[in-house]
């Protein structure tokens, strides 16, 4: 039998290894999985590279991650946000590695992660300092940059509703990177605000296919 | 004494040459007002590359869920007819040329239509570039809207950028609160001007060579809805 | 006002070129714009390139344009399926054009074209017959090909319901090929069961958003 | 006198291996008749590259609907807690390692676990690859299930395929009529045989060498489900 369900959010990142990648959901407020990151921190997690479009902002999630000094490195497409103060700090401090990412670029090395690919062409960031290092090819006579996939240790995704095989659907906005980082990671933990029965959710409007999650833990409309 | 635009009225330029049924991705900050201008007769689908095509206006109070924001991470809602998608869709949509035309602030841009609007000089700030770059190439059309100089006077319609570099060649028009300006094969082609100015006393405020466009007309100040377009 | 509703079949593929790449979706039986591969046989169409899995069998649809002689080349990976007599004859005749492309490597091909990728690294048919002449890259000590997108002229896709946004359901494994090749065609017709409301199909299960799709039209519970 | 396996009895044996709670893909022939000797106790959810996960039996008279078919086009079900995808998301599962196991058909595979299992060498028929090769490279292990040898009597377990190859080095399993070979660094090791038959007779119907495990067992012939495991 096939069950994914955790009882506890410890429980659920129990084996998380320090020196871990760990891809985190959420764009802005929306999809942060608050709760895993948490228990991360809980657990005391060192020497982490988080792999999330922001670099959190006030005190809470990744922020509180960074805060605790979980982290080494960030890849992500825009560490800046209001309230973003822990990671200016660091950043100031030259205490942690940053890795600037065009967010398109980041979503779609993922993709790349999860899908078995060894690299794609993208035009995005031709002829910018973001090209800088990066091999480039001209294709049909446009410039295009060769980027590799990311994938994660682990993957720490928010969604909606989940069933003991680990389907997935995701509440508006929140859907954001979850559905793509679930696919690109060896391990991949997500929290839910509730999980059903096998068969309630209608197969045509599963987001996020079982076989893509590990683990889910049901935490409510939590913060 | 010449009054330039205000932010409203920029941004209620700009709405005037949003097209009925184009799909459009406004930037944060004065592109994003655009929306509040463009007239309720023409059916425009907002994408955001957050995972929303057919965003609304704010919420009322009381109807706002925090889990449906746009990508200045402000509450939107979501019209009848819209949808939600993962990322990497967003930017299939986006680097994959679906999208009508983009507006978007900038530092700075060249009479080539390079873009700079992601990083300034500042080595204190950690770098951010979201999804501008992506936007800038991926776009049929770019529109950017900015004041036509810095808080200090200096120009930001330049021969070459100096700030690092969003996207080459990608700018189509720029509106400013002085002037629209078309980015054509052959320079930069002034299409408005505000009152009072003429072509030497914009060139005074820009780095490139601008010219005039047999039609120029003149850059009004309103912030009522407008039909006519000035495409 | 944005109303991509077509009265007609015949109205749907009026202005499609002799010439034309065709996208076509359909897996087997399921998922094939039968309707819309017939208004193009009445048309009169010439000289078309089709990409489109199978090669049809029978004498209706895929297998149709086959027999009335309107296609030139097809980029398929499985051309031989019971009763794909039309294919088979023209190709032992020496009267039509063949590429072969395995499954994966084709829906990831047209998902390129219609990312705005310029290409790819794939591990799939590495160290085979359909990697001659293919140029080879070893990313992280395993082979990999390159391979550039596929994007269509147009694309005729089968869906279960659409708005006239031009958004779409689809039914079961009659989706298969339909969201890729909506995202890869220069003009993307859609043939339907039913047209609803604007604001009737849930938008957290619209599987192709609006944007992807030029015309619907509505056939009905087709063939 | 030696009874090779039937079909049924080749797909039981096969069935025996399937883990609880594996994500599986069948190929066409008799791979796909696996499916109906697994136990009824473990939870296996199968998929299908046409965009179905957990994927349920035949339906029953009545209950056909021509939208719901597997990748060989046969009409099939779905479980409570299966889903629909499109192609592009399905090849994602195959080629990005996140199926357990695939069982195949083949032409030949060689003692490197070499596959070839979608070209003859016909002139006359068109080929046709499908997902054969993704399958073979993506999924985390590659069961292969057919005759020893072909129909005149050659032997299809070559030290080197003589037929277009699908993939180099996939194989980890052959499951014939006559035996069960594991593909090792070390060569082929035979874990089963049938009854009658030792390493020498084996030997003659196969051109790559053999060699027998430490624990070589009977290979039984029994199409009734089996709740044992030879893995």
């Amino acid at each position: 039998m096939i069950d994914k369900r955790v009882a506890t959010l410890t429980q659920a990142v129990s084996d998380v290894k320090d020196g871990s990648t760990i891809l985190i959901s959420g764009f802005g407020i929306a999809g942060i999985p608050i709760d895993l990151c948490h228990a991360l921190i809980d657990r005391g997690a060192t020497d982490l590279t988080l792999v999330t479009n922001n670099a959190g902002s006030g005190h809470t999630d990744v922020a509180a991650l960074l805060k605790a000094g979980c982290v080494r490195k960030i890849v992500c497409s825009y560490p800046r946000s209001a309230g973003s103060i822990w990671f200016e700090e660091l950043y100031r401090a030259g205490k942690i590695e940053l890795e600037l990412v065009p967010q398109g670029t980041l979503s779609e090395r993922m993709r790349a992660g999860g899908a078995g690919l060894g690299g794609f062409y993208t035009p995005t960031a031709g002829g910018t300092l973001l090209a800088k290092g990066k091999e480039t090819r001209e294709i049909n006579g446009r410039e295009y940059l060769l980027e590799y996939p990311i994938r994660g240790d682990v993957a720490l995704i928010k969604a909606d509703r989940a069933d003991r095989w680990g389907n997935l659907t995701y509440s508006k906005s929140a859907r954001n990177f979850g559905p793509t980082m679930a696919t690109a990671a060896d391990l991949t933990i997500v929290q839910v605000r509730e999980i059903v029965e096998l068969g309630e959710l209608d197969p045509e409007c599963v987001i996020t296919p079982g076989i893509f999650v590990n683990r889910v833990v049901e935490v409510g409309a939590s913060s | 004494m010449i009054q330039p635009l205000t932010r409203e009225q920029m941004a209620a330029r700009v709405a005037r040459d949003i097209p009925d049924g184009s799909y459009v991705n406004l930037g944060i900050g004065v592109p994003t007002l655009v929306a509040n201008y463009v007239p309720a007769e023409r059916e425009v689908i907002y994408h955001s590359e957050n995972g929303v095509l057919g965003m609304g206006p704010a919420p009322k109070p009381g109807e706002e869920d925090p889990d449906l924001i746009n990508a200045g991470k402000q509450l939107v809602t979501l019209l009848p007819g819209g949808c939600y998608f993962h990322h990497t869709d967003a930017f299939v949509m986006m680097r994959g040329g679906h999208l009508d035309l983009t507006v978007l602030g900038a530092f700075q841009v060249s009479e080539t239509g390079d873009l700079a609007n992601w990083m300034t000089s500042d080595q204190y700030l950690p770098p951010a570039v979201g999804g501008a770059m992506d936007l800038a190439i991926g776009a049929k059309r770019v529109f950017v809207v900015m004041e036509h100089t810095t808080r200090r006077g200096e120009p930001k319609i330049l021969k070459t950028c100096t700030y690092p570099l969003t996207g080459t060649g990608v700018v189509d028009r720029i509106y400013t609160d002085l002037a629209v300006i078309d980015v054509t094969d052959e320079g930069l082609v002034v299409r408005e001007m505000i009152d009072g100015f003429d072509l030497e006393d914009l060139q005074e405020q820009t780095d490139a060579p601008l010219r005039s466009a047999d039609d120029l007309s003149l850059l009004v100040h309103r912030t009522e809805v407008d039909l006519s377009s000035g495409l």
